[in-house]
């Protein structure tokens, strides 16, 4: 129980994804322009993540260690598709706001990243808890995220006026610039309150989790 | 439309998964399946340091026999175990290389302008190359601080950056970010190549020395009290440092900016101080070399040169071997200097120290006679070092001079060290006014004679050591100046008896600098004596490399007698056979030999392994930079210099070759050490004239 | 080999599973996905081109046959009787088809209006079919009214771009034909 | 000829695929840490993307939009993406030594490289025609390149200059992508 509650907390704080493992930047950036994006976006991943988690928890036993990449992304894609057509039927406003990112969630390093790193090593259980936790700390994130550039950009938040009169929305926040300004600093108070607590525990400062494509573990695994 | 979609997909897998498979078959290349696994055992951190692109590169050439296991600068022992493991190799040590800074400045060089922009070295070095006066030093910024990803680096209390050498990787970061190229990764085969550039940050001492040694970095450790990091500085351009600590003239400290101020630094007393330490601690400091090479090289001569071409030579890992005419090694260290200044038991401590290392020797073996260049190739060396030496003495042009009691200053002292019973008389006459000289003077002194020397300039113009000089007059050794021999009077067994000469008068300077003798007429005057030592000068005896008819070795010589060589490259004509010392030179300082033979080690390092190539960097030093020489130095405490102890006196002194001169107390070396200015290239420079001086005056 | 066999089957099972179960979730939600569509897409069209009525026109399409074509008309009723139709006919654009929902008044025969629905055409240039000053000319014309100027009608072209207002009236008089055919039929329909 | 540079303009700098369109930001951020990494990255993707975009196309019109199989389009179109990556790495080794070299290692990224896959489908979504789509991707992958040659310059820089310790890496280099997102801005509206 306790395995399985810890495998399922890392994803909320430890191991933060986007922030603490920075991968799959693609739709944190482009989704993230108002908080409702970012939770449908996230939704969508939880969705995904989960599910071929699960499925490539219970099929890891069974797959040619060659074709194993190949066959994390037919089933990875096979659930995109499924998330896709459901979106279509049930969200269809979202799903169009979202545009070509549903797809995309497919190749989003997250998905194939835990369907190698854990889910082909580990039983479905752990597996779910994994997915479930990263995708919901993926979730938290991407709301966050979307949720301060609507505030900033739009003045709104989940649609709602927040701010004050006299508050001129930052219109560059919402659009691509403020995406990746509002990620980098984000990552650098992470790293900084991170140092702090260190500091604090009187251990040496360590430089932030750094983006490296090898840490999705797609082609480290070759 | 469920079946078209199952069986469209499931075409498509089955499609792209035979095109695969397929293709996987046909187009197979065989791949070192090692790679993989090299990479595996890898840290991973790309860092670059071992100079492959990131750490698949460094697997692909270490699977592919290119890179050695511990190419990788981050990987600790037992991973590099591990790959060494795999590749079936064992692990051969790395040469430790740690980032070394060449700037003593710091915050003691001028400002030239206010500066305010960012406080990084970059920046301020695009801004007219940085505000310091200083054009080579640090800037003080710590740019490379902030680059090291180990944190290895951090400011020290003069604004210079300090390398701590137990997190330091090699990994060259802090080298890319310095805009002045203050720091440098080198390990300790680059260090020993190294010939100064005028763009290093020099100190006169450093500009001076023919041996490069580093003077101010190991003043620096004395006077931290590592005195053993001091030896190590110093043998890296000395392996005679103990020698050199007692016999050297000291070019350094006829530069030493102190003496603008009091009186030079003690540089040597300094150097013999630490190498004394070692030498009576009972054990030897451990001197690392690098990896061997398996090439042989025949160094032909054990005197100075020799003896640092070959100690350089093994520390670069090549193997030579020692051919020595007399029957034991060091040359005029041996046969040349007497006893009481160079105890042959301390200079027998010294060259085992070499030897240790692992050099050959051949002794009693003569160039020419036992041996010559084919018969060295034959037995399978790739490069031969000449390093004959000066052996025959120069006559006085006097009439006479071959009579019995007459006996060339060298030979002189080379039968006495040799322990051959000279008769000298009671009265001996020393002509000259070289260390030679006095050294024969001395001696006879000890042997029991009344001494005079004879010398045609005056005793400001005498070359030798100035202590060298009072050492003699305090052991009544007589003076006769601005004489000159003209004839020596035998009697009737062809024994001298008088030695005729004529007084002199000082004309004006020659090339040397030195005001001219010349002669009065009719001012010739007879002195009696017993033995007359003329100690004049010396010159190399080539008649080894000639046979009566066949050449032995063709190199090429001059009117003086010396070898002629590339100065550079110390290569002579014939390609492989390198020279240096006395015979390249003429006669010249032990330190000179020394430097000149590790030039030649160098060079010979590099025609072995870049199939005779042999580099010479662009900016090299030949003479002293003038800009670094500047003489006011405003603001500096005057201090005493510290005076060699005598460790003997009166009879004991007169009488016996005990050793004259001791070395400094601790107390007092640290004192002496604390006296040096630490001179970075102009870091005192107060009234240097800039370039940019009037660009200054412009705005 | 085997293991090579062993490869392409399982990747190709694992296609075909996928391939199966989708088409099976495809097939429950597709008539969900169209009226999503419909309501999405072309609902703020319809609304635009019909009259005021009280029905939901999409609930309420039926699809017709005409020349081998299905076509879908939205109906607009008014008190259970029919005061408008539109559907959807394309044209061809600049850069690909422009689909055009026409609103046909059913007493009178004359357009009601239309609503460009998918435009693809140069941004900036083309698009200004899209925009009202274009699409409300044709509000209460005659099926012969609705042609360009050149043509004999009393469009005006949008300047610079003649391309997309011509497909746009080729799509308009494409509707025309097709309601004409249909007309009699349609009155009836939703009675 | 026309249509074509207006093309090429758009795609690489008013809707550059990274800065505008947010595609490919992993490896746009993960491998501009060198410019000479950066070139490599760069030129492997023009070279797959170019590929991809005409093998999907070729698969959607002539087996996908025949069979009715639209929404399959995601999983057909990542399978094809996957396995020709896979395809061309091994034929690159195999009979193109020295180009694999220069580009062979980042092969393996570029399957999860959602800039790949997202020009594929853009050009599907706009309904582009063979040889439009073609140059559309070999334009975004230029953009691409071109914005991840820039970037990592930038980096280079960086690397040696003093930025906050909780600023380095990878924060910093976001903060410089959208700077250098906010100059393209410029070009917004130039076509």
């Amino acid at each position: 129980m306790s395995r399985l509650w810890k495998e399922f907390s890392k994803g909320l704080w430890k191991d933060l994804p986007p922030f603490k493992l920075v991968l799959g930047l693609c739709p944190v950036l482009a989704v993230t322009s108002t908080a409702e994006n970012g939770f449908g976006m996230g939704m969508a991943v939880i969705f995904v993540l989960t599910l071929s988690n699960l499925l490539v928890s219970l099929v890891r036993k069974i797959i040619p260690a060659k074709v194993r990449i190949a066959c994390f992304i037919v089933i990875a894609a096979s659930l995109v598709v499924a998330v896709e057509l459901l979106m279509q039927a049930y969200a269809f406003p979202l799903y169009q706001q979202l545009g070509i990112f549903v797809p995309l969630i497919v190749v989003n390093c997250i998905i194939l990243g835990r369907a190698e790193a854990f889910a082909s090593k580990n039983p479905p259980l752990l597996a779910i808890a994994d997915g479930l936790g990263m995708g919901m700390g993926f979730t938290m994130s991407l709301t966050f995220l979307g949720g301060l550039r609507e505030v900033l950009g739009h003045g709104q938040l989940f649609g709602h006026t927040v701010v004050w009169d006299g508050f001129e929305p930052l219109s560059f926040m919402a659009a691509a610039p403020g995406a990746f300004v509002t990620l980098g600093i984000l990552l650098a108070l992470m790293n900084f309150f991170t140092n702090l607590q260190r500091k604090r525990k009187g251990l040496a400062p360590v430089d932030g989790p750094t983006h490296d494509c090898g840490s999705c573990g797609v082609c480290g695994g070759r | 439309m469920i079946t078209t979609s199952g069986l469209t997909l499931f075409g498509l897998g089955l499609g792209a998964a035979a095109i695969l498979a397929v293709a996987s078959k046909l187009l197979y290349v065989k791949e070192d399946p090692r790679i993989a696994q090299v990479e595996d055992l890898l840290p991973g951190v790309n860092c670059g340091g071992c100079g492959y692109p990131g750490c698949a590169g460094a697997a692909t050439a270490i699977a592919a026999g290119k890179a050695n296991p511990s190419v990788c600068v981050v990987a600790d022992l037992e991973a590099m175990a591990a790959i060494a493991e795999l590749m079936g190799q064992t692990i051969e040590e790395r040469e430790p290389e740690i980032a070394f800074r060449d700037c003593t400045g710091g915050e003691r060089a001028e400002e030239r302008f206010a500066y305010s922009g960012i406080m990084d070295c970059q920046a301020a070095a695009m801004l007219h190359g940085g505000a310091k006066s200083c054009p080579e030093g640090c800037l003080g910024f710590g740019t490379c601080v902030a680059v090291c990803p180990f944190d290895a680096i951090h400011m020290g209390p003069e604004k210079l950056p300090v390398v701590d050498p137990n997190e330091c990787r090699a990994c060259g970061k802090c080298v890319e970010a310095c805009p002045r190229g203050v720091i440098s990764i080198v390990g300790i085969t680059s260090r020993l190549l190294h010939l100064n550039e005028v763009t290093d940050c020099l100190a006169p001492c450093r500009q001076q020395c023919p041996g490069q040694i580093d003077i101010p970095r190991y003043i620096e450790q004395i006077k931290a009290g590592d005195y053993e990091g001091a030896v190590n500085t110093i043998r890296e351009r000395n392996p005679l440092l103990m020698v050199c600590g007692r016999v050297c003239p000291r070019p350094c400290e006829s530069v030493c900016r102190r003496g603008h101020v009091d009186s030079p630094v003690g540089i040597n007393m300094l150097k013999r101080f630490v190498a004394d330490r070692e030498l009576h601690s009972g054990n030897r400091l451990p001197i690392p070399c690098a990896k061997e090479t398996g090439h042989k090289v025949a160094v032909i001569g054990g005197g100075p040169a020799g003896l640092s071409c070959a100690y350089f030579l093994r520390r670069l890992g090549h193997n030579p071997t020692i051919f020595e005419a007399m029957p034991a090694l060091g040359g005029q260290l041996r046969y040349g200097i007497p006893e009481y200044r160079l105890p042959k038991k301390d200079l027998d401590w010294e060259i085992q120290g070499i030897l240790d290392l692992g050099v050959d020797i051949h002794l009693k073996r003569k160039f020419g006679r036992d041996y010559d260049l084919n018969t060295l190739k034959e037995d399978g060396f790739e490069a031969v070092f000449l390093g004959l030496g000066a052996w025959q003495a120069s006559g006085m042009y006097a009439e006479g001079e071959d009579l019995e009691g007459v006996l060339g200053g060298i030979e002189f002292l080379t039968a006495h060290a040799l322990g051959q019973t000279i008769d000298i008389g009671r009265k001996v006459i020393v002509v000259g006014g070289g260390n030679t000289a006095i050294d024969c003077a001395r001696t006879c002194v000890r042997l029991g004679a009344e001494v005079t020397m004879l010398y045609r300039r005056t005793r400001a113009e005498m070359p030798a050591n100035p202590e060298e000089i009072v050492g003699a007059e305090e052991e009544g050794v007589q003076f006769k100046f601005l004489a000159a021999p003209t004839r020596v009077i035998g009697d009737e067994n062809g024994k001298a008896t008088h030695l005729e000469f004529r007084m002199m008068k000082l004309g004006e300077p020659d090339d040397s600098g030195r005001r001219r003798p010349e002669p009065i007429e009719g001012s010739e005057t007879l002195m009696e004596t017993d033995f007359i030592i003329p100690a004049i000068g010396q010159k190399p005896d080539l008649s080894c490399l000639y046979d009566e008819t066949v050449e032995k070795c063709p190199v090429e010589t001059t009117r003086w007698q010396t070898i002629v060589a590339d100065p550079d490259t110390l290569q002579t004509v014939v390609p492989g056979v390198f020279t240096a010392g006395d015979v390249f030179t003429g006669p010249d300082l032990v330190i000179a030999a020394v430097g000149d033979g590790r030039k030649a080690a160098r060079s010979i390092h590099y025609y072995l392994q870049r199939e005779g190539d042999i580099p010479i960097p662009p900016m090299v030093q030949r003479e002293l930079i003038p800009y670094t020489l500047f003489k006011e130095v405003p603001g500096v405490q005057h201090s005493e210099r510290a005076n060699m102890p005598h460790m003997c006196h009166g009879d004991d002194r007169n009488c016996t070759f005990a050793e004259v001169e001791g070395a400094l107390s601790e107390p007092e070396a640290l004192t002496e050490a604390n006296r040096c200015l630490h001179c970075g290239l102009t870091c005192y420079d107060r009234d240097m004239e800039l370039p940019w001086k009037n660009e200054q005056e412009l705005r | 080999m085997r293991e090579m066999i062993k490869m392409i089957v399982v990747l190709s099972v694992i296609c075909g599973i996928s391939g199966v179960s989708l088409a099976a979730l495809k097939s429950v939600t597709a008539p969900r996905i169209e009226e999503q569509i419909l309501s999405y897409v072309q609902a703020p069209a319809i609304e635009q081109v019909l009259a005021a009525h009280d029905n939901n026109p999409i609930r309420d399409r039926k699809i017709f046959t005409v020349q081998d074509q299905q076509v879908t008309i939205f109906p607009a009723l008014k008190g259970g009787s029919l005061v408008g139709l539109a559907f959807e006919t394309s044209g061809q654009g600049y850069g690909g088809d422009i689909g055009v929902m026409v609103g046909f008044d059913p007493e009178s025969g004359n357009l009601s209006g239309i609503g460009i629905t998918t435009m693809k055409e140069t941004p900036g240039v083309g698009s200004k079919v899209s925009k009202h000053g274009f699409t409300s000319q044709f509000h209460g014309m005659t099926a012969e009214q609705a042609r360009l100027k050149s043509g004999g009608g009393e469009v005006n072209a949008v300047a610079g771009a003649t391309i997309s207002s011509t497909g746009t009236v080729a799509a308009v008089q494409k509707a025309v034909k097709i309601y004409n055919e249909l007309r009699s039929k349609l009155t009836t329909a939703w009675q | 000829m026309q249509e074509y540079f207006l093309l090429f303009i758009a795609a690489i700098f008013v809707n550059n695929i990274v800065l505008a369109q947010y595609l490919g930001n992993c490896p746009f951020i993960g491998t501009s840490k060198e410019t000479s990494v950066a070139l490599g990255m760069g030129g492997a993707v023009v070279f797959v993307a170019v590929m991809a975009t005409a093998i999907t196309w070729l698969v959607q019109e002539y087996l996908l939009s025949p069979l009715g199989l639209d929404f399959l389009q995601t999983l057909a179109f990542i399978l094809v993406i996957a396995s020709l990556v896979q395809f061309v790495e091994m034929f690159l080794k195999k009979m193109v030594p020295p180009l694999y070299k220069s580009l062979g290692i980042f092969l393996p990224l570029i399957t999860t490289n959602c800039a790949v896959m997202g020009i594929a489908l853009i050009c599907q979504r706009k309904e582009f025609p063979l040889l439009k789509s073609v140059a559309f991707a070999a334009a975004s992958g230029i953009g691409f390149m071109i914005a991840l040659v820039v970037l990592a310059g930038i980096r280079e820089r960086l690397e040696i200059r003093r930025v906050p310790r909780a600023m380095r890496g990878t924060p910093v280099g976001l903060v410089m992508a959208g700077l250098m997102s906010l100059a393209f801005f410029a070009f917004k509206g130039m076509i």
